[in-house]
């Protein structure tokens, strides 16, 4: 009695000979008696799909055809080994074919073919200004949740201490962890090095970024991340960006995280008009408010803003439109016009019907 | 505290290149299994089995209770397993782990769901009274193989075992100890027995009865209960990496062929231990007759 | 066996009208649940499960960090709702049965899930099963699928799965397969649960539970394979048409 | 050698200690014994009595099952998982983790040492363990927890110590173990190996006083034999205390 099998060749993707195939290595179904098969009725619905099936087996067809269509699991996108693998993408082992992993479209660069999922948790990257929320504070750095597989590490040696850049960390400073950053405290940061398991860590070494306050936070995740994915926040040029709002509301700061989380604040003239004060006055005056905890007084005017442009997000994101600054921009105006259509009792609530119609608009005017 | 050893690199490598070359690292065949040996207590239903270092001891015991109120013609028959720290430096008391989830299970659909045993004669008065009929399993010593040690204790105990005889007159159940009565054996509808395939790259490698390293190392395992006359009671293939249909076909036939050697040598051995206690039990008999 | 065998033998429909090569009607959709990383609702006939998958994320504290060998670690949890049954059922949180069908969950995913591209991270799935009707095991197979493909975590292929039956447990000419089966026949037929990778034979999980004569497991297994591809199919075409959706229809 | 078998409980009496051919020398006591002043040495582990006049010490031999790492000792251990400064490695399932400095390799720099993946093997030698009562602990540091190391402390050279690739490892006895390390006989233990095997075979093999032997003949089938005649070799050496241990079951 032998326990070792043969192995019978695999034949990837071909779905014409998959029946062939079959009955090759499996008996076929038994016919009960008396009975003709009726075609399998669900087979016939989906006819449409195994059409894109087949484009897809041509290399070169594909990956031109792919900016539009999509690519499920397990699907060839390529046989022909000129194509390198990227993310999304796996080669089953001994064959030469590339089959996706995740549903979503092809991407080639050079070639280099990679599938970018529909939706997917975000994957960090060197340089993503990202806006997260410390969850652990360690003995010399902070564990920030940003939305990613794994927490990302915020070393205390990639923080402005207060007292200037050149300042040495102390053992003080050590001890003091809690006073900069503790549990709860949303912060805008970037990513600086990745680690071997992928996860970031990041720096909050510049004006730009540190703690967050005077706003609202809004998570768009699970549609977060990379490549300007629909309904998420999109990579571009500025993730943060200020936004003169109408109705007496004043500056509204908005950044875009490009892990999905977002912050919406009050603008804090805090180094207006003081252009050419030195960098050592700048880190001083810096040094005084920046790691505060406390809100400063937001009008009503300006509350009612932040919670317009948030509501605006949200209607562009439940409408699968990828935010960035352009279209915030649109939106928040697309709304002050459907607001002004608006009669009698006005709502602020963007939701349902009122959200589509200010998506359509901003992105008739972008048409435009 | 303790840690089960996980393999190292070169255990898995070596392991799996071993394999390739149709040698297992303690030179069985790869359709081997280990030495079984069965050691049968002084009290019926007591079996020590022994599959090469692997130590599973099974107890059977009978009471009489209550049947349950939705099944007032049945008696009742539970399969408990103790897994205890001794076996395995992975077994903690009080913490359940899957290994011991899947033994259970395994054992309670192989043996109990697939009746083995005629629960029906173990009911005395409908509703009123039956036999409660009780296999302990535990696991003494852990070197592979758990699964179809257990079930070869649990069906060789049962076999082994001897409920008190019973008469039921009305109302009136008496119960007659073991001097009384010549106590009587189980009534069995069949015998299963579990048989684990443990495979490697993609099914094209197969082995019966891995020991630990060679199931730390494998890609996964199929479970496969049958009895001797080719009914399978139950398969289970709790994931691992796919493999083809056919091989799976294959290791029913294997496991049939290895289900009907065992069974006989169960069946030997216990005939063996039936004529050592034969010759006491005779000379008991005719003692208690001349009383009479 | 007398309950179906009878009237089968004359019709030859089973007991809700269908043929012994019929599914019973697969309605699925995707992204079910905002808050969740993906999710899918799916209903197999009257059996209806909801999934929803967190992750890969940084693990519960005090759990280890991942999975062995620097791979993600995957968390199965099976929430079996007391109303699912026709009897209403109170279910000990211990469920031995449950917790096999999560072991079962987790070591089938363990191996299609391309899990080291996730070190130290942790998948959780949930599931919710609303309403049990048969095919328990193939249905949140199914379910999850569609949610670990909406939540993007790459996989070698899609895992679907489906069962199969056989009219008779014994070796006789007169037995049919049956394919699919609802709670009903299950309780009285000898059934399979196939799971395959992909659309070949490779298959990923085999589950039975009856006992039946081996000559009737090959037939049973060529039927639930071949309605594993069926029903591949029929999920295939849920995700493209979510992922044409997605990719194009922006508004409205 | 030896002379006698002692229960715990035992006392020594004077005339089993060795004779000492250098008298200024102390009396070391090894495992199993505890010294009560003034002049009583009791046993606490079972097993025969040795002595070696030469170093004048006294010890109790035990076969037991659970390594217990003292200082010195060479042991193969498992790569768990990897630190800044260090490895955690594995030595048995009953043994703490140890720790396996990055730096403690020949010729390792921050920048050029060996990369080992969570299961590699390295042969090793303890280089400390944690302060502790035993009475045997004479060159122990104060670190939490066992150290090891893969270099000469002094000389900075491996010594045949260092990462372990390929080959197989077999599980032994730890008597079996110290046994085959004994008499000096090369660092590794493999003349010890040799008195068990058949001659005339080319193998590489470390014995790990934690009770393993790495052993690398080649081929698979000439490494599966090595070692299973290693493992046959302890099953005959112990086959009598287990075939008297071998209890009927009632």
């Amino acid at each position: 009695m032998s326990m070792r099998v043969g192995k019978e060749e695999v034949k990837e993707g071909e779905s014409e000979s998959e029946d062939v195939n079959e009955s090759e290595r499996l008996p076929a179904p038994p016919k009960p008696p008396r009975q003709t098969h009726p075609t399998t009725t669900n087979s016939h619905d989906y006819d449409s799909t195994s059409d894109i099936d087949m484009d897809i087996d041509e290399p070169t067809h594909s990956v031109k055809r792919a900016r539009k269509s999509v690519v499920t699991p397990g699907e060839l996108v390529t046989s022909d080994p000129q194509w390198m693998r990227g993310h999304g993408t796996y080669i089953p082992p001994s064959t030469t074919s590339i089959l996706s992993t995740v549903a979503g479209t092809v991407l080639k660069t050079n070639k280099l073919l990679s599938v970018t999922p529909l939706r997917a948790r975000y994957t960090p990257e060197i340089g993503d200004l990202v806006v997260g929320r410390i969850v652990e504070v360690q003995a010399r750095r902070w564990k920030v949740d940003v939305a990613a597989a794994l927490l990302a590490a915020l070393p205390l040696s990639a923080i402005n201490l207060p007292g200037g850049i050149l300042r040495k960390r102390t053992a003080v400073d050590e001890l003091n962890i809690r006073t900069f950053f503790t549990e709860g405290d949303l912060l805008v940061a970037e990513v600086q090095a990745l680690f071997q398991d992928g996860s970031a860590g990041l720096h909050t070494r510049s004006l730009k970024y540190g703690k967050l306050r005077n706003g609202y936070f809004l998570s768009v995740s699970g549609t977060g991340g990379s490549r300007g994915r629909k309904g998420g926040v999109a990579r571009s040029r500025r993730q943060v960006f200020t936004l003169t709002t109408a109705n007496g509301g004043g500056e509204v700061d908005v950044i875009l995280g490009v892990n999905g989380y977002i912050w919406i604040s009050k603008h804090v003239n805090s180094a207006q008009g003081n252009k050419d004060i030195s960098i050592t006055k700048l880190e001083e005056q810096v040094s005084l408010g920046v790691y505060s905890s406390q809100n400063e007084e937001i009008a009503p005017a300006t509350r009612r803003e932040i919670a317009r442009v948030t509501g605006v997000i949200r209607a562009l994101v439940e409408n699968g439109v990828g935010v960035d600054e352009d279209m915030v921009v649109r939106g928040y105006e697309a709304c002050q016009e459907v607001d002004l259509e608006e009669e009698g009792e006005r709502s602020d609530w963007l939701g349902g019907e009122k959200g589509r119609r200010v998506v359509e608009l901003a992105m008739g005017a972008m048409v435009t | 505290m303790p840690r089960e050893a996980e393999p190292s690199l070169n255990e898995r490598e070596f392991i799996h290149q071993a394999l390739r070359e149709q040698t297992r690292i303690d030179g069985r065949a790869l359709d081997a299994f280990r030495e079984l040996r069965l050691q049968f207590g002084d009290e019926r239903g007591v079996v020590d089995v022994r599959l090469g270092k692997t130590r599973v001891i099974a107890r059977i015991s009978a009471e009489v209770v209550a049947p349950y109120p939705d099944r007032k013609f049945d008696g009742i028959f539970t399969i408990t397993t103790e897994f205890s720290p001794m076996a395995s430096p992975a077994f903690e008391v009080g913490r359940y782990t899957s290994d011991e989830i899947i033994l259970s299970r395994i054992l309670e659909k192989a043996i109990r769901r697939s009746s083995a045993i005629d629960t029906e004669s173990l009911c005395i008065i409908a509703g009123l009274k039956c036999f409660f009929i009780r296999a302990d399993v535990h696991i003494i010593d852990h070197d592979g193989g758990l699964v179809d040690a257990s079930c070869i204790a649990v069906m060789t105990a049962l076999q082994h075992f001897r409920r008190p005889d019973v008469s039921v007159e009305g109302e009136n159940v008496t119960i007659y100890s073991l001097r009384e009565r010549e106590p009587v054996p189980l009534s069995m509808l069949h015998h299963p027995l579990c048989i684990t395939f443990s495979y490697y790259d993609s099914g094209e490698i197969v082995l019966v009865d891995a020991n630990r390293l060679e199931e730390q190392t494998r890609e996964g395992e199929v479970i496969i209960a049958m009895n001797m006359h080719g009914e399978v009671c139950q398969i289970s293939k709790f994931g691992g990496t796919p493999v083809d249909a056919l091989v799976l076909l294959n290791c029913t036939n294997v496991a049939l062929k290895k289900v009907q050697t065992i069974t006989k040598f169960i069946q030997r051995q216990l005939e063996e231990d039936m004529r050592k206690r034969d010759v006491g039990g005779l000379m008991a008999e005719l003692s208690a007759e001349n009383e009479r | 066996m007398p309950l179906d065998t009878s009237t089968y033998a004359l019709s030859l429909l089973r007991l809700d009208g269908r043929r012994w090569n019929e599914l019973r009607r697969i309605h699925a959709q995707i992204s079910t649940q905002a808050a969740a990383d993906g999710s899918a609702y799916l209903e197999m006939g009257n059996t209806k499960v909801i999934c929803t998958v967190s992750g890969p994320s940084e693990g519960r504290r005090g759990q280890g960090q991942g999975g062995e060998g620097g791979k993600a670690r995957i968390e199965v949890e099976v929430n079996l709702a007391g109303f699912a049954g026709v009897e209403r059922k109170k279910r000990a949180r211990g469920d031995r049965r449950i917790a096999e069908l999560q072991h079962t969950l987790t070591q089938a995913y363990t191996s299609t899930l391309l899990t080291h591209l996730y070190p130290h991270s942790t998948i959780l799935i949930t599931l919710h099963i609303l309403s049990l009707d048969g095919s328990l095991l193939a249905a949140t197979l199914n379910a999850a699928t569609l949610a670990l493909i909406d939540a993007g975590i790459p996989m070698s292929n899609y895992l679907v799965a489906c069962t199969a039956g056989s009219t008779s447990f014994e070796e006789s000419d007169n037995a049919d397969p049956l394919l699919d089966l609802n709670g009903q026949e299950e309780q009285e037929l000898p059934f399979v649960t196939v799971g395959i990778l992909g659309d070949g034979d490779k298959v990923s999980v085999l589950v039975m539970e009856s006992r039946v004569q081996m000559s009737r497991l090959e037939t049973m297994l060529v039927v639930a394979v071949d309605g594993c591809k069926r029903v591949r199919e029929i999920l295939d075409g849920v995700v493209r048409e979510h992922g044409r959706n997605m990719v194009e229809g922006a508004v409205g | 050698m030896a002379s006698s078998i002692l229960l715990p409980g035992d006392t020594i009496p004077p005339s089993a200690l060795p004779h000492a051919k250098n008298p200024s020398k102390p009396l070391t006591l090894g495992p199993g014994l505890r010294h009560t002043p003034p002049l009583t040495i009791t046993a606490h582990l079972a097993g025969p009595l040795h002595t070696d006049s030469k170093k004048n010490a006294i010890w109790v031999e035990n076969n037991g099952g659970r390594y217990i790492p003292h200082p010195s000792d060479l042991i193969i251990a498992t790569i768990l998982s990897s630190h800044p400064e260090s490895y955690t490695c594995s030595l048995s399932p009953y043994t703490p983790p140890t720790l396996l400095p990055h730096l403690s390799f020949e010729s390792a720099t921050k920048k050029t040492r060996p990369i080992l993946l969570p299961g590699s093997l390295v042969y090793a030698r303890i280089a400390s363990t944690p302060s502790s009562t035993h009475l045997t602990s004479s060159s122990s540091s104060s670190s939490p927890e066992t150290e090891l190391e893969c270099i000469h402390p002094s000389t900075g050279k491996a010594d045949g110590l260092g990462p372990l690739k390929g080959g197989m490892v077999w599980d032994i006895s730890l008597g079996f173990a110290r046994e085959l390390l004994k008499k000096g006989d090369g660092v590794a233990g493999i003349e010890g190996v040799k008195r068990f095997i058949g001659e005339g075979r080319g193998f590489e093999c470390a014995v790990g006083r934690n009770g393993r032997v790495w052993v690398d003949a080649g081929s698979v089938g000439d490494t599966v034999r090595v070692g299973r005649e290693i493992v046959e070799a302890d099953g005959r050496r112990r086959g009598s205390e287990w075939g008297r241990g071998e209890m009927g079951f009632r």
